[in-house]
């Protein structure tokens, strides 16, 4: 009748148990228990997936030989960003994110989870340390939805249904922000071609009170360091629009926090603050707003509070939940799931370990071999960097046309000599001509930079 | 054979470990970067001379500083401070499938072969992530009887977003997008079923259960209409009771001309049984991070695989994977897609484990999955129900549950006044983590929704059992007991509801510094 | 700045976990191996076939069965009931010198690149790790003045015992084996310093400190003779009190034709201060799991880098590492060698860290370890002596200490009864690990030797004198209190050193269901 | 004065700390801390050691960098035994061993420790199983020093001098023995040339009332199973010698416990058992006896026994600590130190994961597989399979003197074709020719066999 089922992974597989609790419950068969659910919805016979590798030893071997087909930015020399990036993760921050107790827990309550709990206040309080900010949500999915919802919030809190975004922004961004802001009408403002910046006639012959918000990101997808927040600000503001700054956390040891230039809304990726990249896994969406009841109120996200009782025990825990759709169904702020906890615990392991002078060593080294590639890189002959009047901070743009040769060619050229070449821009911004996003963060060395310039020389001019 | 079933005299790691800011001691270094080579800095000067006027930061972050030992310690402490599903018998969280994450699996996502790896690398470069994402493509489709996934969504709510976003898409290119606006689903729905449509524009409608647990097909038919866009299911409910006349809701959506959209976050007692496919509908997600074991991590990272039907095919997010017989490549050719609705492909790791799982249990090991689940499930609810005090089943007309059932504490607070927060606060002094009770609304008075998955032995769910019997008791002989839980917990009772006013909110350290009520402070903030 | 030192409200983990064979179900499985071939069991048949009669196991080993996640809580569950140093203010462990193990070195020694090395491959294929030994050696005789190094001792002990061994090689090699029969150490010394030449088979001789804290020139020059077949000197001993005249002890047994071995162990206030080659002598080893970082493993694996002076070089165990110039070898071709003291070349993972550890550090870095160290301890032992109640330094009258320091209790224990076991119990209820008395015998009476090494902040060791501060005063006005001891750990008071006879001996689970008195079963074993 | 010196690992290095601990102290600087530390004692100038690499970036890409110049066995394919084995180990045993609470722990007592004192006396409850014995003590350094310290027990028990071994036991493992033991005669008995048995009249011959002990390892060190044991006891106590036995533990899910056969001591290597490697970082000793007095007061090693109280609660501490040199220095057992703890955790999580059954079949894959790579070894023209008359378990030696070639040349040969070839065993036992040890675990498998196969058939026979 029941059979021997015997995984290590199903302890209750053993017949005995089995008949025992079929016994206790009064059935005869397990397959009694599920008689509710009538012929026609079930399955004909077994399922066609492969047979079971049940030794951990032969899974493993299995597993290991298909991951080895892959070449990692650990075996080769790494030049792609483009909105995921290879920056050093301190063994501190894998060490506690692979933690039993945080690898496996969920949504438990202020007791059962303090640790967690704490951590994830700890999460906010330090990237409010970082943002200049004191309303910090618990991380969405990445740092497009992110955007999603920076936009929405703006949305809902002018009632208005145009944005204004840089042309700029990358196109995966934009492919999103189109997704999941359908319903709202996006206009484009132009750069200057020579710095990159934002063309401030073209914002202000754009904007208009029908204006939701003005986002811009800084640095922007193509690496310059925006200038003129400020002035962007004003005139978003001047508008009654709401301005969204997409920013770079690994910036802001160094470069000014956007609430301080006018920011209504900051959001940006999580990922380079300890997270792994993982070919995409590693992303996570930093959200934070201005302490206004406004804003507070139209975030769908959780929000973890600190309470305290008479003996000075604290406790913390979700709040003002009324706000979400887990709440209100479908009367919430947008909707609301499982979104990427474990990235914000490490993420506060990141920023406790760095604190100040680290986020600030960080910024510096990143920016000074940043500039240096694009120095180098600037000297071969047949490449041009492209927004040469602006300052870029880890990402700046090569130009190849002069090489006549496509970004296709040379990256392929650059993957034999194992280096992989910056993001190839020809597609997404056609206007750009053959040109690549190339990024340089603390881990690349002065030494990588050179020969990534003899590459290029060897490759271009048949040095 | 076997242990006893005894209450576990538990007491939680208690640390009493201060906030990271009052730790700090400036000055303090928990990591060193690299010294900017001398020649660079001849090169540039200043860091000024490479930012732009203004947007040098001026007031450095007020961050905490700590040494390294320090900061392991505290987070170490914290971690120790958590109940994750490793630790505990971790029953009490229905609805979220609390099942073993092997640890093997852990070793392939932790590899530098998976956790170095850019998202942009030349496809040659990563054959062997798109491999597997392929390989668990088929198998989702074997398994579900889709034809088409994409691992793209970051958890199960965007996964039924997507859904949501596909529906929309499709009605959309058969021009029927205004006049087909509304969206069915059940008020007993994980309220992203509703939340989900609705942020895709619809309107939404709930219908109610009636005695069955599941709402009646007259009451579908009374809603369904020309306006219909779709229909957002889930089978079995958080309730754990299976409807049989799902095949008949999907017929009649579907003569409506609408699409159904099947939540199988609750799979768990299904695999090998049932499937989207048979039960007709055109599009479902599954929750990686729930049903295929990949740990849930504090809420996420986690993947929706959201799974359709040939027709949708071309509606899925972008990229796709694809196999030329050679080479697997990502396919970013797909004109009538929904577009992104994540950065890159997803949580590839959740795909990693998801692949190694399914592959260490075979097609008859996923069916065993699903039937000790149920059989779990069943056996728990006997004994909850004869030997536990103030407990009742909900739909107690309606027997048969699968792999969760929602009961009811009701009885036992009409008794003695204990409540669901109650209980749940004292059943942490047993070392069990918190109970989920229901999503939103209540439709059951102090509900409480366990789910003994097919990762915890007889034993552990006899344990579990043997605790609420405990509380039970005491709730009739010492109800005060109850209510001032937890007392052997990390902290006593904390009053975590008070908030109500936006301005009282306290989400940083710095907010709280500035806003924490006077009485309160015990010492003054760094 | 800084925290304030306040009184942790610490309870610890407490699972009230059964021993893993009370855990047991029968037929459960925690791990499958793989299926032998069709093809293998049809060419060889049944198994019998493949062994010799009688050889084949009859009985099954009774281990228990567990499935996997079971096997993973439970020792999950014993992880969080063990304050390692990572989770704790360790200071209480004086001569442990219980320092920060830094995770990326772990890092190093996890991956493939290491842990998947057969020792006996070909050298080839090694060279990575041969050339960290041999770099490391080369930063061994920097830092010791040492002129050769083996890093095969498996701990400081076995150490100790290969310098011994060397000891005896150097006299037999010279013709006085038989005549060079003892060897002289310090009373004071940790007992390997006696246990050691003594299984090398040596006669022992303890010398008794003065009133100094080391013994005078005049006790060693009574026992010095043509017998002396060396001396083993520990500097500072586990006291902290540093012999000035060292040199003068080693002189006289170098005139009187003996070696010198320092036991550098309680090596961590002397980095870049003070070496062995200065103070003359011809052989050493250091704890790489204490002063150099590697961890402590619930005791071990470890690693007693064996040090020596050219003369003694070829003495060393058998391999050494070379390098020709171009590539690291393994040298063989030791015909005076003593031989091998372990398998292969050693805990090679703790010379990794070790190794990794020194780089990270640099020479300034190594010398701030050794400052810091010594203030440390010296500011705690400023408020130690200051602030608590019925606690004393051992020769007061020498007030210098260096890393560490002995105390006495004996005050406390004269005033309140409570003695050092009572306080070492309650000292658990703060979150402490348990604190090393002294080695044996107790000169001192009640004696505690904490070492506050350089990984403790001034804020840490304030918190950790406040608790010291605390449990005296509890001791004077609460004695019982501190006497029923542990009250916040994982388990209340046991009697835990009742064994006196091996009839009564249970260390192991069969053992105890065999032998466990009647009155004490609570239930009845698997 | 006082110079700031900041480093991760040292927190007290900031100036204005340290500043104010002097002054609590009364002291101006460190260096009047350590005054008491004369001129003449003191190292000149700086260390002459490498400069700081203080950053964990560039200590990483440093460390990793010299550590990829390994090749490792997950990399070729290993037949390389001969003491250390390339056994599968558990995912679990690592998730275990890399726990921070075990990892940094060290000797801590009854409730400090609770948890790693449970997981001892779970260690030696789970190896007395395996064993089937009821004395089982604290592991030892390795397999080596075990048996150095049960010859020892021997000689203390019996007051007598000489030890017998087999003539074929590993040079490795005699060196240790001769070490530890100088003081002991030793004398070989021989084995037969066609079985490796040991040779019962040559034992006969050499046992007297001067033995202490008889010692054989089994399976052997030239992998074959010894199937006299029961004989070579009976020998041994017949004179009144303790029998030793060596004990390889992975083979003991299929083959009978030494002490069933007459053991009186059981000692072997600990590494099988769930632990890496790591060049012979995952070495430990294995030590059981008979429970009697005289055994177990003569073991140097720790005794975590355990203990309950009225509340049934459980404490486990070391017991019978005044045998031991910490309690009596020179007058103690032989010597105690820091030992391999953390080995004996990972062994009992392997022996708890595994079972009964998982031995069995850990056991049963061994034997197959080895037996097969023996046949198909054995098929190929020019190698000779050694004591084809015995049974053996995961190793045998292979000889190639007809080959004409040694076995330095195939192993270079073999290692081009990323195979690790057998031990060579020409230097050790020149008796034996030019003949290596081979080694077949559970992880080989029947393709890696093969291949072998078709490698020295290649290099060999030029095919
Ligand atoms: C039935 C059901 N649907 C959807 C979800 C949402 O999934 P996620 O939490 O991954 O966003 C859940 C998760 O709790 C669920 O149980
Ligand atoms: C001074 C001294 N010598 C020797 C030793 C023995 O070292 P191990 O424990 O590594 O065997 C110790 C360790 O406690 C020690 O402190």
């Amino acid at each position: 009748m029941v059979k021997d089922f015997i995984h290590p992974y199903i302890p209750n597989g053993i017949k005995q148990t089995k008949d025992e609790m079929l016994k206790r419950i009064g059935s005869k068969t397990i397959e009694d228990l599920y008689s509710c659910i009538p012929e026609h919805l079930r399955i004909e016979g077994r399922l066609d997936i492969p047979e079971a590798i049940s030794s951990e030893l032969e899974l493993k071997q299995h597993v290991e030989a298909i991951l080895n087909e892959n070449i990692t930015c650990a075996e080769y020399t790494n030049f792609l960003g483009a909105g995921c990036y290879d920056h050093y993760v301190p063994a501190i921050c894998d060490e506690i994110n692979s933690r039993s107790e945080f690898l496996t827990a969920y949504s438990g309550d202020t007791y059962s989870d303090l640790g967690k709990n704490q951590a994830l206040f700890e999460y906010g309080s330090l990237m409010g340390e970082l943002l200049d900010m004191d309303v910090v949500a618990f991380p969405t999915y990445d740092g497009g939805q992110a955007l999603n919802t920076s936009i929405r919030m703006s949305h809902r809190i002018t009632g208005r249904k145009q944005m204004i975004v840089p042309e700029t922004m990358s196109k995966g961004l934009l492919m999103q922000v189109r997704e999941y802001n359908y319903f709202m009408e996006i206009d484009f403002v132009a750069v200057d071609e020579k710095s990159g910046q934002i063309n401030l006639q073209d914002l202000e012959s754009k904007i208009s009170d029908q204006t939701a918000c003005v986002v811009i990101e800084n640095p922007s997808y193509l690496g310059h360091i925006d200038r003129q927040g400020e002035v962007i600000g004003k005139i978003a503001h001047k508008h009654e629009a709401v301005f969204i700054v997409y920013v770079d956390p690994s910036s802001l040891g160094i470069l000014e926090p956007p609430i301080n230039y006018g920011a209504d809304i900051v959001c940006g990726e999580l990922q380079p603050l300890g997270i792994h990249m993982g070919y995409g896994t590693g992303m996570g969406g930093i959200i934070a707003s201005k302490d206004e009841d406004a804003f507070i109120m139209n975030f769908p996200n959780h929000f973890y509070h600190i309470y305290e009782n008479e003996k000075g025990e604290r406790g913390f825990a979700r709040a003002l939940n009324e706000r979400t759709s887990y709440a209100k169904r479908d009367d919430g702020v947008e909707f609301l799931g499982t979104n990427v906890g474990l990235w914000a615990i490490t993420a506060a392991v990141y920023l406790s370990l760095l604190g100040p002078k680290g986020m600030y060593e960080l910024g510096e080294n990143i920016i000074y071999k940043s500039n240096y590639a694009r120095r180098v890189l600037g000297q071969v002959k047949g490449l041009k960097i492209l927004y040469p009047d602006s300052n870029s901070f880890k990402e700046f743009v090569v130009n190849f046309d002069d090489s006549k040769k496509t970004v296709t060619q040379i990256n392929k050229q650059l993957l034999e000599r194992k280096i992989f070449g910056g993001k190839d821009l020809s597609r997404e911004f056609p206007w750009l001509g053959q040109s690549a996003l190339y990024c340089v963060t603390e881990k690349t060395s002065k030494q990588d930079i050179e020969r990534l310039g003899e590459a290029l020389d060897e490759i271009i001019n048949n040095k | 054979m076997g242990r006893k079933a005894k209450l576990r005299n538990f007491h939680a790691a208690k640390w009493d470990e201060p906030i990271i800011f009052e730790l700090s001691e400036p000055g303090q270094r928990g990591i060193l970067y690299p010294k900017v080579d001398e020649e660079l800095k001849d090169e540039f000067g200043e860091i000024e001379n490479l930012i732009p006027e203004g947007m040098k930061r001026e007031k450095a972050p007020a961050l905490p500083e700590l040494a390294q030992p320090q900061v392991l310690r505290h987070y170490l402490r914290l971690s120790q401070q958590t109940l994750g599903q490793d630790l505990v018998i971790d029953i009490g969280l229905g609805t979220c499938t609390m099942k073993y994450s092997p640890k093997i699996n852990e070793q392939f996502v932790r590899n530098p072969k998976v956790s170095e790896l850019h998202p942009l690398q030349d496809t040659e470069t990563t054959q062997g992530i798109l491999r597997i994402m392929y390989e668990f493509e088929q198998m989702m489709k074997a398994i579900s009887g889709m034809d088409a996934f994409s691992f793209q969504p970051g958890g199960g709510a965007m996964g039924i977003y997507a859904n949501a976003s596909v529906m929309k898409k499709y009605h959309e290119d058969r021009g029927e997008g205004d006049q087909r606006t509304e969206v069915i689903t059940t008020i007993l729905s994980h309220p992203i079923n509703a939340a989900a449509p609705k942020t895709k524009g619809f309107k939404v409608i709930n219908l109610m259960p009636t005695e069955t647990g599941f709402p009646s097909i007259e009451a579908l038919k009374a809603v369904v209409s020309e306006r219909t866009a779709g229909i957002f299911l889930t089978n079995p409910e958080d309730t754990g009771i299976f409807n049989p006349v799902v095949k008949e809701f999907v017929d009649i959506v579907h003569e409506a001309g609408g699409l159904c959209v099947y939540d199988m976050a609750d799979y768990n007692g299904l695999f090998g049984i049932a499937r989207a496919k048979e039960a007709g509908v055109d599009m479902c997600q599954f929750n990686l991070h729930k049903a295929f074991s990949s740990p849930h991590g504090c809420m996420g990272p986690a993947c929706g695989a959201q799974g359709v039907k040939q027709e949708l095919a071309r509606f899925l997010p972008v990229p796709t994977v694809g196999f030329d017989g050679e080479k697997y490549y990502l396919d970013y050719d797909r004109p009538d897609s929904i577009g992104k609705v994540r950065k890159f492909y997803g949580v590839i790791a959740a795909v990693i484990r998801a692949y190694a799982w399914v592959l260490a249990l075979g097609p008859d090991g996923l069916k065993e999955v699903a039937e000790v689940a149920i059989l779990n499930n069943n056996y728990m609810m006997k004994r909850m129900l004869e030997e536990v005090r103030g407990i009742s089943l909900s739909w107690e007309n309606v027997p048969e549950r699968l792999e969760q059932a929602r009961y009811s504490w009701q009885k036992l607070k009409e008794d003695t006044g204990v409540t669901i927060a109650d209980i749940n606060r004292r059943a942490v002094d047993y070392g069990l983590q918190s109970f989920f009770p229901s999503h939103h609304p209540f439709i059951i008075p102090e509900p409480y929704t366990p789910e003994p998955t097919e990762s915890y032995s007889k034993a552990d769910i006899d344990e579990y059992v043997e605790i609420f019997k405990k509380i039970a008791e005491e709730a009739y002989t010492n109800p005060e007991l109850v209510k001032s839980a937890p007392h052997r917990s990390t902290i006593s009772k904390v009053y975590d509801n008070l908030v109500t006013d936006p301005k009282d909110l306290m989400v940083t350290w710095r907010a709280y510094c500035k806003k924490r009520p006077m009485e309160s402070k015990t010492e003054s903030p760094n």
